[in-house]
C-alpha cells in the first residue's frame, strides 16, 4: 500500500476522491464509521420520529379503525369510482418497492461496481414499500376482516378463493414478493450483523447476536452465503417483474375503456422502476445529508449513475405511454376515445399534463448533465417529482379513468375522503421504518464495500492511469 | 418476591382468559339467541312464516287503487296492486308502493294529544278525554260555528260527517286537496256543465284512442288517476288492435308526460284556448260545410301568432282531425289553472266534439259514478276554500275539525290560513301525523294509518266500470291511534241528542255496513251475496264492489257546437318576467314527503332526490349568468322563496317551474325542513270556475350569490357534458 | 370441496329467467323503483350519499336529450338493471366466489355472507347495475317491521344488486313442487314488473317458448341487448319502439 | 429487572408458576367457551320426551315444518287445549308458567334454540317433503327435556347432507349445491 500512495501521481488523487472503490480505509475504520452513524442520534432524529409517530397514529391506525366501524362511506370512492386512492397507493408501494430489488438484483447479477454502498439501503426500500402495499389494499377492502377467506385454507364450507380473479393472483404474487425481497435482504445483511454483533454491548448485542445466526465469517460460511445470495439474485428478478405484470393485470384484465391494454405488463414494471429509481435517490440524498460518515460511502458518483438509469427509464417510460396511448386512440372505441379525452380536458386535466412533465419533460431536461446530475439536492428534487408524476399516473388511472364508463347516466367525479389521513400515513409509517432501521442495522453492507475496495485498484500504463478490477466471485 | 411475583403474573394471565372469554362469547351461539313470541292463539289461516294477503284501498291520492298487502306475522311488509280492482288492475303507483313508510313512519302521531299551538312538545291524553272534548265542542258551540275540514280520500267518513252535519245542522264538509286543487277539478266539472248540461268528472280513454292532443294534462303523473291513464297510454303506444298512436302535448315545460309525447309544444302560455279553437276551425273548414258558432269568431292567424305556433302546424294538426279516426283531445292542469281555464276547458272539449269522438272508442265519456252516488261530488275549489277562511278569520267558526289534509301546507300561503286559524277559538286535527296543520291545532286526535283502517273510496275516474273500493285493516294498530269515525261516533253518542241520533251506530263498521247495503240489491255486480254479512265478507275479500260491465255515461253532446266559445287568452298577475310554472312532484304528490323513500326516487324528468330545484331553460340562465345549483331567489306578488337552479332543457325561456311536495316545516324527519313550497308564490287570482290559477302568475329572479348542490341521479357530465372538456 | 363444474362462473348456454322491457311504453314513473326497494330490503341513503353516486337502486330509469330548444326531445325511458348475463364479466373477476352463476337458476347470484367488499365486480360491471352498501344505513324504528322477512338485509361492506326477485323464484317454485307440477307462466313475476301501470317490463322463462317473455320478443322482433358486443349474454332485451 | 425475572423463572418454582398461570388462562377460556354452548333460558322446563312418549307427533305442534319455511313454536292456546283437562296442570310446579301465561293473558316467550344465520333462507317443507326426519337434524326428542341442538348448523353441515342427497344425480347436485339455493 505504502510506496503505492508514493508513487499515486495527480490524475490518480483525482480518480481516489472520486471513487470509493479507490479510496479505501482500513476494514476497522470503516465498521466503526458505520457503528458509529447508527449509534449517533441528534435530538432532531426524536422530534421528526415523534412527529411521523404521531402522524402514523392519527392517520394509519386511528382513520382506519374508524373506517372500520364506520364503513367505506367516510372514504370517498362511489359509484363508478368503486376504486380510489388506496388501490393508487398499492400500486404505488408496489412500485417503490421495486426499485429495490432492481438495483441491488439486477445491478449485482450484472457486477454494476457501483451499486455496492446503498444496495441494503434499497433492498430495505423494498421491504418498506411492500408492508405500505399491504396496508393499502386491505384498507381497501369493505369488510377487512374477512380478509382471511382470500387465502385458500380448508373450511367446512368447502369454499376456495377463486383463482379465476386477478385479484387472488395478486395476493398471491405479493406474498411471494414480500417474502422472497425479506429474505434477500437478510442474506447480504448477516455478515454486516455479525459485524455489529461483535462491536456491540448490552440489548443491541443480544440483537444482533440473534440475527446473526452466529456467523463467523469461515470461508464455507461464505460460500455458502454467496451461493444463496446468487440463487436470489437470480431467482427474485423474474418475481419482482412478475408481481408488478400481474398488479397491471387488475386493470388490463377488466372490460373497461382505457383499461383492458395489452401494453399494461411492461409499462406499469417500468413504472415501478420510474418511481422507484426516483425514491432511491432521495432516500440516498437524505441518507448522505442526514447520517454520520456517510459522505464517505455515498459519492457524488453514485448519484451520477443511478441518474443515469433514471434518464433512460425515464425515456423507456415515456416510450411505453406513447405506445399505450396511441393504440387506445388508434382502437377507436367511442368510450376510450371519450375517456381520453377526458383525461386532457376534463376536471382533472391538469394531472395528465404535470404527470408528462413530471415524468418526461423534468427528467429529460436536468439528467443529461453531468454536473447536475452528481448534484444530490438537484436529484433530490428531480426524485420527488418523478413520484408525484407517477402517483398522479397511478391516479389517473384508477379514479379518473374508473369515472367514464360504457353507461354515462353514472358518470361522476371522485373526490378522496379519508384517504387522504390514510394516505400520509402510509407514507408516514414508511419513513418510521426506514428510520428505525437506520439505527437498528448498518444502511451500508460494509463487507460488501470493502469487497469492492479490495477488488480493484490503479494501473499505470505508460502515462496513462486506469482502474482494474479484479474477479472475486 | 417468589409470592408477589407470582401473584401479580397470575393475575395478569387472568385478564387475559377474561379478555378471550369476552371474544369466544361473542362467537357462539349464545350470540345469537332471541326471544320469540309466538301467538296466544294462532288465527287458523296461519302458519309461522307464512304470508296472508289482505286486499284494501291505496289512500295516497283520492283515486282509490285496490292493493293487496302481504302482510306476515301481523306485519305489512308489501304492497302489491289488487288484479281484481277495475281501476289499478294489479298495478300500484309509487306512492302506493311507499305507503308502508307510512304505516311505520317514525315520526307518527303516537297517542292524542293537547298542544299549546304551535309547540312541538304536546300533552298526552286519553282517549276518553279525546272523545269528551270533541263532544263539548259538539255541544258548546251553536251548530253553524263549527265546521270539518278534510281529504280527498277516505270517502267514508266524508259520508259520516256528512250524515251527522245535515241532520244536526252543522256546516257541510268542505274537502280539500292540493292535488285537487292542481288538476282544476273544478274547471273540468264545470266545462263539462256548461257543454253537456250535467257536472261530471270526464273519462278521456286515451288507450282507444288513435291520436292524443294534451293541453297541459299531465296524466301520467298525478292527474286525475295516474295509474289507469298510464295504462292507457301503454294501450295508445302499443296497439294491439291498432297500429302505435301519436301523441301531442301543449304544455310551456316538458313534464314526464311531455316527454312520452312524439310532439311537444311550447306555447305561449295563456294561449291553448286559441290554439284549441283554431286546430278546431282549421280542420271543420277543410271538412268544409257550415262552421258552427263555438268556432265562428277565431282567426287562426291570430291563434298562430299569438301561441308562437306556425300556422302551417296547426293545419297539420287540423288534417288529423280530418284524416284519422279515434283523435281525443284533453283538457288539463297548467293549462286550466290560468285565469281562462274554463274558456280553454269547454274550447279543449269543443275540439272533440269536431273528431265526434263522444261515447265512441278512443273518445271523451263521463266517467260512471261510483255506486250510490247520484252525481260526481267534487272537492272544494280554492275560492270555495277562500270563503271557509274568511268565515274563520271574522270568527265565524268557533271550532274547526281538520282530517286528512293539511291546509297549511297545501293552500297557498296568500290565502293565509294561519291567521285564519287564529280566529277560530279551537282547532281539533284528526292527523296520522304531525303535520304543519296538527302542529297549529289545540288537540290532535290521531286517525289509524289507511292501511290501519276501515273504509271505502269511490272510484270518481280512470275505471270503465262503476267501483266503490274497499279498505280493511291489514295490521291492528301500531300505535294508541282511533278511526275518526269512531270517535266521532261515540262523541255524538256522549252528546246526545240530534248528535245521538245523527250517528245511530255502534262502531264505523256498522256504519259501512249502512252504507254499503243497498249495494245488497243491486244487479250486475262482481259479486253478490244473500246477506250483508256475507256481502261484508266479500266486500272486504275482493277489496270493493264494482260493476261488472262498462258503465260510462256518454255525454250528450246536443248544442256542443252552438255555443259562444269566447276565445280568451289568459291574464298574468305580477310584474315579473317569467311565468311561473308550479306543478305537482310526480313522486311526492302532496303528501309523500314523510316517506324516505319516495325522497329518495329520482324525479322522472330531473332525477333530482330529496329536494326542490327551480327549472330555467339554459339559454336564459345563461343570459342571468346562472350555472346549476345556483341558489336564486324567486319573487312573486305573493311572496318570495331560494331555490337552487336546475337548467332544464325542455321548457320555456321566459317560463320557470318549480314542483310542488317539499318545503315542509314539520311533517317529520324526512320531510321537514327540506327544499321549499312554490305554494308560497301563488296569488289569490281564480278562473270562472273558481280554481286556482296557480300558472296564471310572473315572478322575478334575483341571484343570491349561494350555492347548493343537488342530488341527481343522473350524471350531469354524462347526460348534459358539464366537465367533460371543452369540445363537449 | 366444490368441484369447478360445480360452482361455474359463467354459462355459455342462453339463460332461464329473462325480461323484456318496452322504453316504448315506460313512462319513467319510478313505480318499479319504489316496488324493488320495498321488496329486496333497500336502504335509503339520504341527500347527500345520494346525490354522490351512492344511492341504492337496483333499478335506476336512464333518461337523456337529444337537440335542442325548442326541438328537443326526451330519450325513451331505459330501466338499467341487472342484466343477469350468461356470461358475467362481474363474476370471474370475485376473488371470493361472492358473485357466482347459478347453474339452477341461470343467475348471477351475489352472495352477501361471503362478500368481502373488493368491489371489482362493480368496476367490471359494464352495465354499472351493482350497489355498494357504503355505510351501515340506518332504518329507524319502527320502520323495520316493513323488511321483507324472505331477503337478507345487507349490512356495510357488502356489494349487492337486482336478484330477478329470486326469492319469488323459489317461492314458486317450492309452491309449485309442493303441488307436484311445474311453475305456470305468469304465475309469479318480480316486483317492478308487477308494479309497473303501463306493463312495460315482463318477466319470465326465456327458454320456454311459449312463455309471454318470448312471444313478446317475437311479436315485437328486433329487440336490443345492451352491450351485447361485449359477449355478456344480457338476458334482458329492450325495445326501443317509437 | 427483567433479566432477574427471566433467571427466576427458570428455577423450578418459577416454571411452577408459569404453569398455574398457563392453566389458568386456559380455565378461563374453556370457562368462557362453555359459557357460550349455555342453553338459553326457557320460560317453561318443557320436556320434549314425555310429549313425544305420549306419541304426540312433531308436526302435531309444529305444523309449520310440513307447509312452510317455519316449524313454527305452537300458539299456548294450542298447549292448553290439552293440559286444560289434565288435572296436575293445576298442582304441578313445572306448568305453572302456562297456566299464568293462559290465564293472564300474556305470550310465552320461547327463545328458539336450533337457528341458522339471517342470511340463510332455509325452508322446513322442502326438507320434510324430500323426506328427511326432524331427528336427522334436531336430534331424538324423545331423549331431551328442553330441545338443544345435537350440532351447530353451519354450511358444512348443510353441505355434507345435501352432496350424500344429491348422489350421482349432477342436476339435483348443482341445485343442492347452488349458493343460491339459501344465500339470497
Amino acid at each position: 500500500m505504502a510506496d503505492h500512495k508514493n508513487h499515486a501521481g495527480h490524475a490518480e488523487e483525482h480518480f481516489r476522491e472520486k471513487h470509493l472503490m479507490l479510496d479505501p480505509l482500513p476494514r476497522g475504520q470503516m465498521n466503526d464509521m458505520v457503528m458509529e452513524s447508527m449509534h449517533t442520534t441528534s435530538w432532531k432524529f426524536w422530534v421528526v420520529f415523534a412527529i411521523l409517530s404521531a402522524i402514523v397514529g392519527y392517520g394509519l391506525f386511528y382513520s382506519w379503525g374508524t373506517m372500520i366501524a364506520e364503513g367505506l362511506g367516510i372514504a370517498g370512492v362511489n359509484r363508478p369510482s368503486y376504486w380510489g386512492i388506496f388501490l393508487v397507493n398499492t400500486v404505488f408501494w408496489i412500485g417503490i418497492s421495486h426499485a429495490g430489488t432492481f438495483i441491488s438484483a439486477i445491478l449485482r447479477v450484472f457486477k454494476a461496481e457501483f451499486r455496492r454502498p446503498f444496495t441494503r439501503a434499497a433492498e430495505l426500500m423494498t421491504t418498506f414499500g411492500l408492508v405500505q402495499a399491504g396496508f393499502s389494499v386491505f384498507m381497501h377492502m369493505g369488510r377487512v376482516w374477512l380478509a382471511y377467506w382470500l387465502m385458500p385454507y380448508a373450511n367446512q364450507r368447502m369454499l376456495w378463493p377463486n383463482l379465476h380473479s386477478p385479484l387472488t393472483w395478486d395476493l398471491l404474487a405479493i406474498t411471494t414478493y414480500l417474502l422472497s425481497s425479506t429474505m434477500y435482504l437478510f442474506l447480504p445483511l448477516i455478515p454486516d450483523l455479525a459485524m455489529a454483533r461483535d462491536r456491540s454491548t448490552g440489548w443491541r448485542k443480544t440483537f444482533y447476536k440473534t440475527l446473526a445466526l452466529g456467523f463467523r465469517g469461515t470461508e464455507g460460511e461464505w460460500a455458502h452465503l454467496r451461493n444463496a445470495m446468487n440463487i436470489f439474485a437470480f431467482a427474485i428478478i423474474p418475481v419482482m417483474f412478475s408481481v408488478h405484470t400481474i398488479v397491471s393485470w387488475d386493470f388490463a384484465a377488466a372490460t373497461r375503456p382505457g383499461w383492458n391494454s395489452s401494453i399494461f405488463g411492461p409499462y406499469f414494471v417500468v413504472g415501478a422502476l420510474h418511481s422507484g429509481m426516483g425514491a432511491v435517490i432521495m432516500v440516498l440524498a437524505v441518507v448522505r445529508a442526514t447520517m454520520k460518515h456517510m459522505k464517505y460511502f455515498i459519492r457524488p458518483e453514485h448519484f451520477d449513475a443511478i441518474a443515469k438509469l433514471m434518464l433512460i427509464i425515464s425515456m423507456a417510460w415515456a416510450y411505453f405511454f406513447f405506445n399505450d396511448y396511441m393504440v387506445q386512440w388508434y382502437g377507436g372505441d367511442k368510450w376510450t376515445h371519450q375517456l381520453l379525452h377526458f383525461h386532457e380536458a376534463g376536471p382533472l386535466g391538469w394531472m395528465w399534463f404535470a404527470m408528462l412533465i413530471f415524468n418526461i419533460a423534468i427528467p429529460w431536461a436536468v439528467l443529461w448533465n453531468q454536473k447536475w446530475r452528481s448534484t444530490p439536492w438537484i436529484v433530490f428534487i428531480v426524485g420527488f417529482f418523478i413520484n408525484i408524476g407517477m402517483w398522479f399516473e397511478r391516479y389517473i388511472i384508477v379514479p379518473i379513468s374508473l369515472s367514464i364508463n360504457r353507461m354515462p347516466f353514472t358518470w361522476r367525479m371522485y373526490e378522496p375522503g379519508v384517504e387522504i389521513p390514510l394516505g400520509i400515513g402510509t407514507l408516514a409509517f414508511f419513513i418510521l421504518l426506514y428510520m428505525g432501521a437506520s439505527k437498528l442495522i448498518p444502511l451500508i453492507p460494509v463487507w460488501e464495500v470493502e469487497e469492492g475496495q479490495m477488488a480493484h485498484e490503479l494501473k499505470k500504463f505508460g502515462r496513462e492511469t486506469v482502474v482494474s478490477v479484479s474477479e472475486l466471485e | 418476591m417468589t409470592d408477589k411475583f407470582s401473584r401479580r403474573d397470575f393475575l395478569k394471565l387472568a385478564g387475559v382468559g377474561t379478555a378471550t372469554t369476552a371474544i369466544l362469547t361473542g362467537c357462539g351461539p349464545a350470540s345469537r339467541y332471541v326471544k320469540r313470541e309466538p301467538y296466544m292463539l294462532m288465527p287458523e289461516y296461519t302458519y309461522n312464516g307464512q304470508s296472508t294477503y289482505y286486499a284494501t284501498t291505496c289512500r295516497e291520492c283520492a283515486a282509490g287503487c285496490g292493493l293487496v298487502v302481504r302482510t306476515s306475522q301481523g306485519r305489512a311488509i308489501k304492497t302489491e296492486g289488487n288484479a281484481n280492482h277495475p281501476l289499478n288492475l294489479g298495478k300500484t303507483c309509487a306512492r302506493g308502493q311507499a305507503t308502508l313508510h307510512g304505516l311505520y313512519n317514525p315520526d307518527r302521531v303516537t297517542d292524542p294529544l293537547q298542544r299549546k299551538r304551535g309547540n312541538v312538545s304536546a300533552a298526552k291524553m286519553d282517549w276518553d278525554a279525546a272523545i269528551q272534548t270533541v263532544a263539548d265542542a259538539f255541544k258548546q258551540y251553536k251548530p253553524n260555528e263549527a265546521a270539518f275540514l278534510m281529504g280527498t280520500s277516505s270517502d267514508h267518513l266524508f259520508d259520516l260527517v256528512t250524515d251527522l252535519c245535515s241532520r244536526t245542522g252543522l256546516n257541510l264538509p268542505v274537502r280539500f286537496g292540493a292535488l285537487s286543487m292542481f288538476e282544476s277539478r273544478a274547471t273540468l266539472a264545470k266545462a263539462a256543465e256548461n257543454l253537456f248540461g250535467e257536472a261530471g268528472l270526464p273519462f278521456f280513454d286515451v288507450g282507444g284512442a288513435q291520436v292524443v292532443f294534451s293541453f297541459g294534462a299531465n296524466f301520467l303523473e298525478t292527474w286525475l288517476s295516474p295509474v289507469s291513464y298510464t295504462r292507457g297510454f301503454a294501450g295508445l303506444r302499443e296497439g294491439q288492435t291498432k297500429k302505435r298512436g301519436s301523441f301531442i302535448q301543449f304544455e310551456s315545460r316538458m313534464s314526464s308526460t311531455a316527454g312520452k309525447a312524439d310532439e311537444w309544444i311550447p306555447l305561449q302560455p295563456g294561449s291553448e284556448a286559441l290554439v284549441a279553437l283554431a286546430i278546431g276551425r282549421l280542420a271543420l273548414e277543410m271538412r268544409g260545410g257550415p262552421l258552427p258558432r263555438a268556432f265562428a269568431d277565431i282567426d287562426p292567424r291570430t291563434a298562430a301568432a299569438r301561441s308562437g305556433i306556425e300556422l302551417e302546424t296547426l293545419e297539420r294538426y287540423a288534417e288529423m282531425f280530418v284524416n284519422s279516426t279515434g283523435v281525443l283531445a284533453i283538457p288539463g292542469g297548467a293549462a286550466l289553472g290560468q285565469t281562462n281555464g274554463l274558456a280553454v276547458a269547454e274550447a279543449v272539449l269543443t275540439l272533440n266534439a269536431v273528431a265526434d269522438n263522444f261515447g265512441k272508442q278512443g273518445g271523451v265519456f263521463f266517467s260512471p259514478t261510483a255506486p250510490g252516488q247520484e252525481k260526481y261530488q267534487r272537492s272544494a275549489s280554492v275560492k270555495e276554500m277562500q270563503d271557509l277562511v274568511q268565515k274563520m278569520t271574522d270568527g265565524e267558526i268557533k271550532v274547526l275539525f281538520v282530517h286528512g289534509v293539511n291546509p297549511l301546507f297545501e293552500l297557498p300561503a296568500s290565502l293565509e290560513f294561519k291567521k285564519a286559524l287564529d280566529g277560530v277559538e279551537q282547532v281539533i286535527s284528526f292527523s296520522t301525523f304531525p303535520d304543519e296543520t296538527a302542529l297549529e291545532s289545540d288537540f290532535v286526535f290521531p286517525d289509524h294509518h289507511g292501511l290501519e283502517s276501515w273504509g271505502y273510496q269511490r272510484v270518481s275516474t280512470g275505471s270503465n266500470q262503476s267501483a266503490l273500493s274497499g279498505s280493511q285493516p291489514v295490521v291492528s294498530p301500531f300505535y294508541n291511534t282511533r278511526s275518526t269515525a269512531d270517535v266521532l261516533i261515540a262523541a255524538a253518542q256522549l252528546a246526545g241528542g240530534d248528535f245521538a241520533k245523527a250517528l245511530p251506530f255502534k262502531d264505523e263498521v256498522e256504519f259501512l255496513q249502512e252504507k254499503v247495503a243497498p249495494l245488497l240489491n243491486e244487479v250486475d255486480g262482481y259479486f253478490s251475496a244473500p246477506d250483508i254479512n256475507t256481502f261484508m265478507a266479500s266486500f272486504q275479500q275482493y277489496g270493493g264492489w264494482w260493476k261488472n260491465s262498462d258503465s260510462r255515461v256518454i255525454p250528450n253532446t246536443a248544442d256542443v257546437f252552438n255555443r259562444n266559445l269566447k276565445a280568451a287568452e289568459a291574464e298574468f298577475a305580477g310584474e315579473g318576467e317569467f311565468f311561473f310554472m308550479p306543478f305537482v312532484s310526480p313522486t311526492l304528490a302532496e303528501a309523500g314527503a314523510n316517506k324516505p323513500w319516495l325522497q329518495e326516487l329520482p324525479d322522472p324528468t330531473t332525477t333530482v332526490m330529496w329536494n326542490t330545484w327551480v327549472e330555467i331553460n339554459p339559454e336564459t340562465a345563461h343570459e342571468l349568468g346562472l350555472e346549476d345549483d345556483d341558489v336564486v331567489k324567486i319573487i312573486s306578488e305573493a311572496g318570495e322563496l331560494e331555490v337552487p337552479v336546475y337548467r332544464y332543457p325542455a321548457i320555456r325561456p321566459d317560463t320557470i317551474a318549480i314542483p310542488f311536495g317539499q318545503g315542509h316545516t314539520a311533517y317529520g324527519r324526512y320531510a321537514e325542513q327540506r327544499g321549499v313550497n312554490p305554494a308560497d308564490l301563488l296569488g289569490r287570482h281564480f278562473n270562472e270556475a273558481g280554481d286556482l290559477a296557480f300558472a296564471g302568475m310572473k315572478v322575478r329572479i334575483e341571484k343570491t350569490g349561494k350555492k347548493q348542490p343537488l342530488s341527481r341521479l343522473e350524471s350531469i357530465m354524462g347526460v348534459y357534458g358539464v366537465g367533460l372538456g371543452e369540445e363537449h | 370441496m366444490i368441484r369447478p363444474e360445480e360452482i361455474k362462473m359463467s354459462a355459455d348456454e342462453s339463460g332461464k329467467w329473462g325480461m323484456v322491457i318496452d322504453q316504448d311504453i315506460c313512462t319513467g314513473c319510478q313505480a318499479c323503483v319504489a316496488a324493488c326497494a320495498m321488496e329486496n330490503n333497500i336502504s335509503f341513503v339520504g341527500e347527500k350519499d345520494s346525490g354522490y353516486g351512492r344511492s341504492m337502486h337496483w333499478i335506476r330509469i336512464e333518461r337523456f336529450w337529444e337537440g335542442e330548444y325548442p326541438e328537443v326531445k326526451m330519450t325513451p325511458n331505459q330501466p338499467m338493471l341487472c342484466q343477469q348475463c350468461g356470461s358475467a364479466t362481474c363474476e370471474p373477476v370475485c376473488p371470493a366466489f361472492a358473485t357466482v352463476h347459478s347453474q339452477a337458476e341461470q343467475l348471477n347470484l351475489q352472495v352477501y355472507n361471503r362478500c368481502v367488499g373488493t368491489r371489482y365486480c362493480a368496476n367490471n360491471c359494464p352495465y354499472q347495475v351493482r350497489s355498494f352498501n357504503w355505510r351501515d344505513y340506518e332504518r329507524p324504528e319502527p320502520l323495520s317491521n316493513q323488511l321483507n322477512p324472505d331477503v337478507t338485509v345487507r349490512r356495510r361492506g357488502v356489494m349487492e344488486k337486482c336478484t330477478f326477485c329470486i326469492q319469488r323464484i323459489h317461492k314458486a317454485q317450492d309452491k309449485a313442487k309442493s303441488e307436484g307440477r311445474e311453475v305456470l307462466d305468469g304465475e309469479f313475476t318480480t316486483a317492478c314488473a308487477q308494479a309497473c301501470p303501463a306493463n312495460a317490463i315482463t318477466f319470465g322463462r326465456v327458454d320456454d317458448p311459449e312463455s309471454l317473455v318470448s312471444q313478446l320478443a317475437k311479436k315485437r322482433g328486433h329487440g336490443i341487448k345492451h352491450l351485447e358486443e361485449l359477449g355478456t349474454l344480457p338476458n334482458v332485451t329492450y325495445f326501443k319502439g317509437g | 429487572m427483567i433479566k432477574r425475572l427471566i433467571d427466576w423463572l427458570k428455577q423450578p418454582l418459577g416454571l411452577i408458576a408459569v404453569g398455574i398461570a398457563l392453566l389458568a388462562v386456559f380455565s378461563f377460556a374453556a370457562y368462557g367457551i362453555s359459557l357460550t354452548q349455555q342453553p338459553p333460558e326457557q320460560p317453561v322446563q318443557f320436556p320434549h320426551q314425555t310429549h313425544v312418549a305420549f306419541g304426540i307427533q312433531c308436526l302435531y305442534c309444529h305444523p309449520g315444518a310440513a307447509k312452510g319455511p317455519a316449524a313454527g313454536i305452537p300458539s299456548q292456546a294450542k298447549c292448553w287445549a290439552c293440559h286444560n283437562q289434565i288435572a296436575k296442570t293445576e298442582t304441578s310446579l313445572l306448568l305453572a308458567p302456562l297456566k299464568q301465561a293462559v290465564l293472564s293473558g300474556q305470550p310465552l316467550e320461547w327463545v328458539p334454540v336450533a337457528q341458522v344465520p339471517d342470511f340463510v333462507q332455509f325452508n322446513h317443507r322442502a326438507h320434510v317433503a324430500a323426506g328427511q326426519n326432524c331427528e336427522n337434524c334436531h336430534g331424538d326428542m324423545s331423549k331431551v327435556t328442553i330441545a338443544e341442538n345435537p350440532q351447530v348448523f353451519n354450511m358444512g353441515f348443510c353441505l355434507d347432507c345435501h352432496k350424500q342427497v344429491a348422489g350421482d344425480d349432477h342436476e339435483k347436485l348443482v341445485k343442492l349445491v347452488d349458493c343460491g339455493t339459501c344465500h339470497y
